[in-house]
């Protein structure tokens, strides 16, 4: 402000309150003494002051500051200083600088001296004691004085004129024009003074006024105090701050004044109400809201200070000045955030203070407030930050269009038809409180006031608008990715359009919001929804959507009773009508008409034959909530032959397919989102890995199997609205059922049909019925089979125990499976006779009828006649597809001897070898295959089956000797698992002659034979005169189970026939050995001699008439060899131990051979063998007929010709093993041949005889080695 | 002894919710493998016995208790030691039958149920019955047979839940190892 | 406070009388594994709740595991995971040399085979309080000596 | 005071919602969907913050003309919203904390009810009880 400014501010230096330009203010510093001096160095000032910043320390422990400070330099008046009790700041004198360039003695005694007293006095009167003498010196000013004093003498009267003690109040300026470094000092240091003189003044003055607004708050529960006063006084401190550009401080006095505002009205909402408020209870009569584009809104300013403001200026007002200073404050963001907060709290204010508003008053005030907070950001930001700061702006644009809305419906503006008179009134009200538009707006096009105007001027204006801000909002909410805020704004849109008759613009709306509401699982906004997007379809003919839609509202218990039922009569409604477009039926999903719970089969395995009956029966949940009368319930059903499968097979679905019966259908939950419970469950098993090398375990855990479906990412895009494109496949098969009512809640419904052609029937769909109306389940799914067959009549026979077995009676099965063949009485099974096994007859045999399920039917006895060719059975009448069950007692009879049981025993024998090549125990028992052939009434070629019986027994014989005296052994050995009786056993000789007798040595009375023992029976044979060379024996022993009681006679006795030859024997071979002579006893390797003595027992007999034999005159010998055999090699045979000696054929004949053995060990050692054979010379013709055994003897002696040779016999031994691999080249070349008597030719009657050996005393470690 | 046991129990100590839960989890379990409640009550019992016949020697080898002598030592024993070491409760000792065989537990506060609330269609489910079993268990290790029975239970809106417990007879045959 | 006796025991008779359970009849023993683990998921769903209502919100996975193998396994084994490795491809190796349920067999390979059912409670209990904390994962287990024995987790991605 | 008290589950369906009965139940689920809104976006926020700024208590969700709402988000990512009548201006922040602290321990404690399945919507007598007690106690 230059001096001209200061000459004015002199003129009207009388008005108050002083017009109020903040940003302009600047602290009052006022100028006494020489004004041309100050005008002068005024510039310099002016420009210097602000140049350096000074540290502000204040009171009450607030953060210093740096300042740069600015001042307003007046000229001095008494006016100017405050009086008393004044509460103004602004225009407060902070500093006051009395100038002189005096520097004249008599000069300043005369004048300068009593101005600056008279100054003083004012000061000291106003008690401001912030005061500052400059004194300027300049040297052009002191030329043309003569009587010159020393420059400090006029500084220093003055310092002790005024200033005692305070000498610092005055200070020198010297030269100030001059630019020298001596006037840059002085500048300096009248500066720095200058600044901190301001400084303390300030913090003095500012310190005094806040404690003053503070004494004046704590007044504010005495009656007489306003808040508006208050108001005033605290804006005071705040303007200082703003001037001192200090905004945080000044925010701070507006957001103090706000709270404690809210707080009173919180108060009068608790009930103690201040006077003063009853101010702000006016009723709302303007309500042009916010005006944030001038920095003080003076209109509002005086209204508070004359105490007019109603609750909604004050707000204004208020929030006009915080709005300001956050902006100078660069925090936008946070207007936009506190004027929602403000808009909100506005209109509960109003609430709670009970202020009549008129309706639609509050929504004017709020869409203008909210546009023009929008406006004034947009005037301090630039896009970018805008849009990146959508988040803090959005809740201001929806609330615009919320109010924006409202107003609409309450001005008529939103009907089909127009705004009515009443409406237009209203209107017209509701501009009227708007009042003017603003002068600062007025020339802007898009201010809101005009907006709002525009909006409620036409309903094609206010749609406009209405559609704009909405759009606005959506696209927001969804750019920041508020998708549920954004739909919900959209159902607004929505409910605007339904209001206009605009359904197609609603719908897109309104599925967008029920999509989201389904994903999401919000029940009662998709009840909602779909209400209103069902009445959306309905008006635009979307019936089958709309039926869809209404099927599902009336299964939705989130709807009253009365309202479902609506909304299904709707369904029955349109079923019913006759309409003339009888042809195309509307098909709808099912899910939401019904619920298919669980289906049930019967025959419960879902198997079939053909032309059998099956049943299904359905157990559907009816959603409706009342009874409906369908048509016809449906299933379609798909067909398929799989011939060659064996799964098809009658056996296979009649034996292994589950018989559960019941299928369960998960109930899939309308409007749950899917996405928890759409993973597959763990399939977890125990882990054992064992190590490869031992299998020893390595490692055992938890392993989970399906980690690769698992690990798929689920898209869980699971949207539950109709499926689009119901469509029925054109069944050929179908189940179906008519006219019926579903009840609400559970209906059974069955389903009858009876198998047509054999194959698998998979049911796919669900259709019911209801007029016009389809409603289909699309899949039946978990998959629902059933198996149709067909099958053939057959015939089975098999033993009930595991093997049958031969001559004792036992059961046998025969089943009958009728297949598609029905029996008819006369039907009979034909069994062609088999005498060995005939079918034993049981009046008391019981035939069952089974269903191919194997449910027992019914029971008949069965007639069974028998001829001596034929058996027939005939069977009881029984429908096709059922199984006749009964037992047959037969019994096998090994006829005649030669017949089965030598044929078998031979099989038997050959049996044997094979098992032991196998390494099996022989344990095998013989069996026979009978074979039975039988004719059935449905075929006309006859069925052959065989039976396998096996002979539980096994005989073996064997011919004993004792000396002369002979014996016939035979063993019976029980090979089954029964355990038998065995009684009367008999030994015959068949071929009869007289003077033979087997006498038998066994016990008379009957024996028990368990399983796998086996029993000998022993007969000795006596006769008189020679005997045929072979006797042929037939043993036989009956037998029956040892368990049953009852004798039964049929039963034929188990027969053995064998043969013994040459059993007469003929020599008579003793062997003796002899302890060295002198000695004893035997020695461990000392020799002994061993006497062999071979004596003829008869006379010349048949069997002895071979090449053997040598004649002369009448006198016989035959040759025989004998071998001393060691095979336990506890002898040393010493020399020769085989010879060829001539025996002459005659009774008592004797031979005696003598050779030496060497004991080997000690103790009890048995005498080595002798064995003795028939030497044949080799002029002899049949070589061929040699049996395997005697073969390698003569091998062996054809290999070494002279037998005499003197090789021990263990040496020939090995030769003859050496090679009998070549032998087969000698085969048949006539040389000696050995012949082996038959057992029982020669009696050797010192066999198992034993002589002591006692051990030598120098073998001691022989000794060892036996122990 | 109870100082023994207090510092024999000390190491022991353990997140109870891990072992409320774990029974939480093994009941309902068991409810679902079972259709009837009362299959569940026996499964439960059969467990409880048991965990009582090992518990019996945790049990006996960290609180060095003697042989009791008569029941109503048992029954101190029981509630003052072996329920405070186990459960960390203490329940108190009622209604004594003028036999003095018969006696009843009252536990203020469960710590099986925690949480717990029967949904109503397990009405018949007795849910702590694990406990009747590790009773019953534990004493026939010493040769008491016992009957053990809930006849209150806080989940069924009782005010409080009672235990009740009767002896039997002494079991004189085959003393198993272990005991004393 | 319960005692620690108490729950090995039970969790013994748990494993125990499933087992016989399956023998009588009802289920192979592959649904014992499964249920036994199932137990364990509801465990740890509970166990993690609480847990976590007075701690600070994740940062992330790893935050998470970490939170498992030390708070977690504390609270219910009383030692933290001795090792924990991660291939930071949602893969997580939980190691610990002494686990409390292994403890009461013998140490070695003795009783191998029937580590795996004393593993599988505490399989659920991890992944029950990952899929409680929004961690969907598959969790399995490997022992090759005793007491030492190592879970898996397997992160699905979602 | 509180005029709707809404758990919600991980997926964002409700588990539990329940408002004053002489209220528009409607307006509320609008209400309560919507927030999630706000309820995601100060969670991803949350998402970068330092520990200790990662509380469960997510402060004021928005406010509306009448009403305002808070959101609060367990560790298992469920979320408890309350809904407060604007004019109840007395309520303070942290009465908001010490009840979304009451729902937060009553929630963990169905958590463990083994009869609980994990997922499903909420009934409970306990939870309702302590719902009511919110509902009706006056600040």
């Amino acid at each position: 402000m230059d001096p001209a400014a200061a000459a004015a501010a002199e003129e009207e230096g009388g008005e108050k309150p002083p017009v109020i330009y903040t940003m302009e203010n600047k602290p009052i510093v006022t100028c006494a003494g020489d004004q041309n001096l100050f005008t002068s160095l005024y510039p310099t000032l002016s420009q210097q002051l602000p140049r350096e910043p000074m540290e502000w320390r204040r009171s009450y422990g607030r953060a210093p500051k740096m300042i740069h400070l600015e001042s307003n330099f007046v000229q001095f008046k008494e006016e100017l200083l405050p009086k008393e009790g004044n509460k103004a700041l602004l225009t407060f004198p902070f500093l006051h600088i009395y100038w002189t360039e005096c520097c004249d003695t008599e000069v300043y005694k005369a004048t300068v001296k009593d101005d600056i007293t008279k100054w003083q006095n004012v000061l000291k009167a106003h008690s401001s004691v912030d005061w500052l003498i400059v004194v300027v010196e300049s040297d052009a000013k002191k030329k043309n004085k003569t009587n010159i004093l020393p420059r400090t003498s006029i500084v220093d009267k003055i310092r002790n004129d005024f200033c005692n003690k305070q000498s610092d109040r005055c200070v020198v300026l010297s030269d100030p024009l001059k630019d020298s470094s001596r006037s840059q000092e002085s500048w300096n240091a009248f500066l720095t003074k200058l600044r901190t003189l301001l400084l303390m003044s300030f913090t003095k003055n500012l310190g005094k006024f806040e404690d003053d607004m503070r004494t004046l708050r704590e007044k504010r529960t005495e009656p007489g105090w306003s808040f508006c006063e208050y108001f005033m006084v605290q804006e005071e401190l705040a303007f200082v701050f703003e001037m001192l550009q200090q905004f945080e401080d000044a925010l701070v006095q507006y957001d103090e004044l706000d709270a404690l505002f809210s707080q009173y009205v919180v108060n009068f909402g608790a009930g103690d109400g201040a006077n003063w408020l009853t101010f702000f209870c006016q009723p709302v009569r303007s309500w042009n809201g916010l005006i944030l584009r001038k920095p003080i809104d003076m209109e509002k300013r005086e209204l508070i200070q004359n105490q007019e403001a109603t609750l909604l200026d004050l707000r204004s007002y208020l929030f006009s000045r915080q709005c300001t200073l956050l902006i100078f404050l660069q925090r936008p963001w946070e207007v936009s955030q506190r004027a929602l907060e403000l808009l909100h709290n506005c209109v509960q204010e109003l609430k709670l203070l009970e202020v009549s508003v008129p309706p639609g008053a509050l929504d004017c005030w709020v869409f203008l407030s909210c546009l023009e907070v929008l406006q004034r950001i947009e005037g301090c930001c630039d896009r970018a930050q805008i849009d990146a700061n959508v988040s803090h702006t959005v809740g201001l644009w929806s609330y615009a269009t919320e109010k924006l809305k409202s107003l609409g419906y309450l001005c008529g503006l939103a009907s089909e038809k127009g705004p009515n008179s009443e409406d237009l009134n209203r209107t017209v009200d509701l501009l009227a409180g708007l009042g003017a538009e603003r002068p600062e707006t007025a020339n802007t096009s898009q201010s809101p006031y005009k907006k709002l105007k525009e909006a409620l001027s036409s309903v094609e204006a206010f749609e406009k608008h209405y559609l704009d801000l909405s759009h606005a909002t959506i696209e927001m909410y969804t750019n920041i990715g508020r998708i549920r805020s954004a739909k919900l704004v959209g159902k607004d849109l929505a409910e605007f359009y339904m209001r206009k008759k605009g359904p197609q613009k609603a719908e897109v709306y309104l599925q967008g919001a029920l999509k989201t509401y389904l994903a999401e699982g919000w029940a009662l906004l998709v009840t909602h929804t779909r209400k209103q997007l069902a009445e959306c379809q309905k008006q635009l003919g979307q019936i089958e959507n709309y039926l869809q839609m209404s099927s599902l509202l009336a299964s939705d218990n989130h709807l009253t009773e009365d309202e479902r039922k609506r909304f299904c009569q709707e369904i029955l409604d349109f079923a019913n009508q006759q309409a003339e477009s009888q042809g195309q039926k509307v098909i709808l999903s099912m899910h939401s008409f019904a619920q298919l719970k669980t289906l049930h089969f019967d025959p419960p395995n879902a198997v079939v034959h053909v032309g059998g009956k099956l049943s299904v029966e359905l157990t559907l949940l009816s959603q409706m909530p009342i009874p409906v009368q369908v048509d016809q319930i449906a299933i379609y059903v798909h067909f398929n032959i799989e011939k060659n499968s064996y799964r098809k097979t009658a056996e296979w679905l009649t034996k292994h397919k589950t018989s559960n019966g019941v299928i369960n259908f998960p109930n899939e939950v309308a409007g749950f989102p899917l996405s928890r419970n759409n993973l597959p469950a763990l399939e977890l098993y125990e882990m054992y890995e064992r190590s490869p090398s031992d299998n020893s375990l390595n490692t055992t855990g938890i392993i989970c199997k399906n980690v690769h479906m698992l690990l798929r990412r689920q898209e869980s895009s699971t949207s539950l609205d109709i499926p689009s494109g119901v469509t029925l496949e054109d069944g050929a098969h179908m189940l179906k059922c008519n006219d019926l009512i579903l009840e609400p809640g559970i209906n059974k419904i069955s389903f009858k049909t009876q198998a047509k052609e054999p194959g698998t029937y998979t049911l796919r769909q669900l259709c019911t019925s209801v007029g016009k109306v389809q409603f289909v389940l699309l899949h039946i799914y978990p998959i629902v089979q059933y198996d149709v067959y067909s099958q053939e009549p057959q015939l089975k026979v098999e033993p009930m125990t595991d093997s049958l077995l031969a001559g004792i009676p036992q059961k046998v099965k025969f089943t009958v499976i009728t297949g598609h063949y029905n029996m008819k009485s006369g039907d009979a099974l034909q069994l062609s006779n088999a005498d060995a096994m005939p079918a034993l007859y049981n009046p008391e045999i019981k035939a069952v009828i089974y269903s191919n399920t194997r449910e027992k039917i019914s029971e008949s006895s069965l007639r069974i006649q028998s001829s001596e060719k034929i058996t027939s059975i005939s069977l009881p009448v029984t429908p096709a597809y059922h199984v006749i069950e009964f037992e047959l007692e037969v019994i096998y009879l090994p006829s005649t001897p030669e017949s089965a049981v030598e044929r078998e025993n031979t099989v038997n024998k050959e049996a044997h070898r094979k098992n032991k090549e196998k390494q099996k125990p022989d344990n095998r028992m013989a069996t026979v295959d009978q074979k039975v052939t039988i004719d059935c009434p449905w075929s006309i070629y006859s069925t052959i089956i065989a039976l396998t019986f096996c002979i539980p027994f096994n005989a073996k014989h064997s011919l004993l000797s004792a000396g002369k005296r002979k014996y016939v052994q035979v063993c019976v050995q029980n090979l089954s698992e029964l355990c038998f009786q065995l009684s009367d056993n008999s030994l015959k000789n068949s071929a009869s002659c007289a003077d033979l007798q087997l006498v038998p040595l066994n016990p008379e009375s009957q024996q028990v034979i368990y399983s796998k023992q086996s029993i000998f029976f022993v007969w000795e044979l006596k006769w008189t005169k020679e005997l045929p060379l072979s006797l042929q024996c037939l043993f036989s022993v009956s037998f029956c189970p040892a368990t049953s009681e009852e004798q039964s006679l049929s039963l034929k006795p188990f027969t053995y026939e064998f043969q013994v030859e040459n059993f007469f024997t003929l020599y008579n071979v003793k062997t003796e050995i002899f302890p060295p002579l002198g000695a004893e006893y035997c020695k461990t390797g000392s020799l002994c001699s061993l006497e062999v003595s071979i004596t003829r027992l008869a006379d010349l007999l048949e069997v002895d008439k071979d090449e053997a034999l040598t004649e002369s005159d009448g006198y016989c010998t035959t040759k025989l060899m004998y071998e001393v055999v060691d095979n336990s090699s506890n002898w040393a045979v010493c020399g020769k131990s085989s010879g060829v000696i001539s025996m002459p054929v005659a009774a008592r004949a004797t031979h005696k051979v003598h050779m030496e053995v060497m004991p080997l060990f000690a103790g009890y050692l048995p005498f080595p063998d002798v064995r003795l054979f028939k030497y044949l010379p080799h002029h002899s013709a049949h070589s061929m007929q040699l049996d395997a055994d005697s073969w390698i003897e003569n091998d062996n002696l054809s290999v070494d010709k002279n037998v005499d040779d003197q090789a021990d016999s263990s040496s020939i031994r090995s030769r003859s093993s050496l090679h009998s691999a070549a032998s087969g080249e000698h085969k048949g070349l006539p040389m000696p041949r050995l012949q082996s008597f038959s057992s029982g030719q020669v009696f050797n009657c010192s066999t198992g005889m034993q002589i002591l050996v006692v051990p030598s005393k120098d073998d001691h470690v022989l000794e060892v080695n036996i122990t | 002894m109870s100082r023994q046991a207090g510092r024999g129990t000390e190491s022991k100590k353990m997140n109870s919710e891990l072992f409320t839960l774990t029974y939480g989890a093994l009941v309902t379990q068991l409810c679902k493998d079972y259709e009837n409640d009362e299959d569940v009550n026996k499964q439960l019992d059969k467990m409880g016995y048991n965990i009582g016949v090992r518990l019996i020697e945790d049990f006996l080898a960290r609180s060095n208790v003697g042989r009791c002598h008569d029941f109503r030592e048992t029954a101190d024993v029981i509630a003052k030691i072996a329920f405070k070491m186990y459960l960390g409760i203490t329940p108190s000792i009622t209604n004594w039958s003028p036999a003095g065989d018969e006696f009843s537990l009252i536990l203020e506060n469960n710590p099986l149920v925690d949480f717990v609330e029967l949904p109503d269609n397990h009405s018949s489910l007795i849910y702590s019955n694990l406990l009747c079993g590790v009773l019953r268990g534990a004493l026939e290790m010493v040769q008491m047979a016992v009957d053990v029975k809930f006849v209150q239970d806080t989940l069924k809106g009782d005010s409080v839940t009672e235990i009740r417990m009767k002896f039997i007879r002494r079991i004189e045959d085959n003393l198993p190892a272990g005991e004393e | 406070m319960a005692d620690e006796a108490l729950f090995l025991l039970l969790h013994n008779e748990m494993v125990a009388g499933l087992y016989r359970a399956a023998e009588q009849g009802e289920g192979e023993n592959g649904r014992c594994i499964t249920k036994l683990e199932n137990m364990g998921f509801r465990v740890g769903q509970g166990l993690i709740e609480r847990f976590t209502k007075d701690t600070a919100r994740f940062k992330d996975e790893l935050d998470i595991m970490k939170f498992i193998c030390k708070d977690f396994w504390t609270t219910v084994f009383k030692k933290q995971i001795d090792n924990l490795r991660t291939n930071h491809q949602g893969i997580y190796v939980l190691q610990d040399n002494k686990f409390r349920l292994l403890m009461q067999m013998s140490a070695g390979k003795q009783y191998l085979e029937h580590a795996p059912k004393y593993l599988a409670f505490t399989c659920g209990l991890i992944r029950g309080g990952l899929s409680n904390l929004g961690i969907k994962s598959i969790v399995t287990a490997e022992v090759s000596t005793m007491p030492a024995c190592k879970f898996q987790v397997m992160i699905q991605k979602m | 005071m509180a005029v709707c008290i809404a758990v919600i589950a991980k997926e964002n369906y409700p588990l539990y919602i329940r408002s004053i009965p002489t209220e528009n139940e409607l307006k509320f689920h609008y209400t309560v969907h919507t927030s999630l809104d706000v309820v995601d976006e100060k969670i991803s926020a949350m998402g970068k913050a330092l520990v200790d700024q990662r509380e469960l208590y997510l402060g004021l969700l928005y406010p509306t003309e009448d009403y305002k709402v808070y959101g609060y988000v367990t560790n298992s990512k469920v979320k408890f919203v309350m809904v407060v009548d604007s004019s109840n201006t007395a309520l303070r922040d942290n009465e908001i904390r010490s009840m979304f602290r009451k729902l937060h321990n009553s929630y963990t404690d169905i958590m463990c009810n083994p009869f609980y399945n994990p997922g499903d919507r909420i009934h409970s007598r306990a939870f309702d009880n302590m719902v009511t007690s919110m509902m009706m106690q006056v600040c």
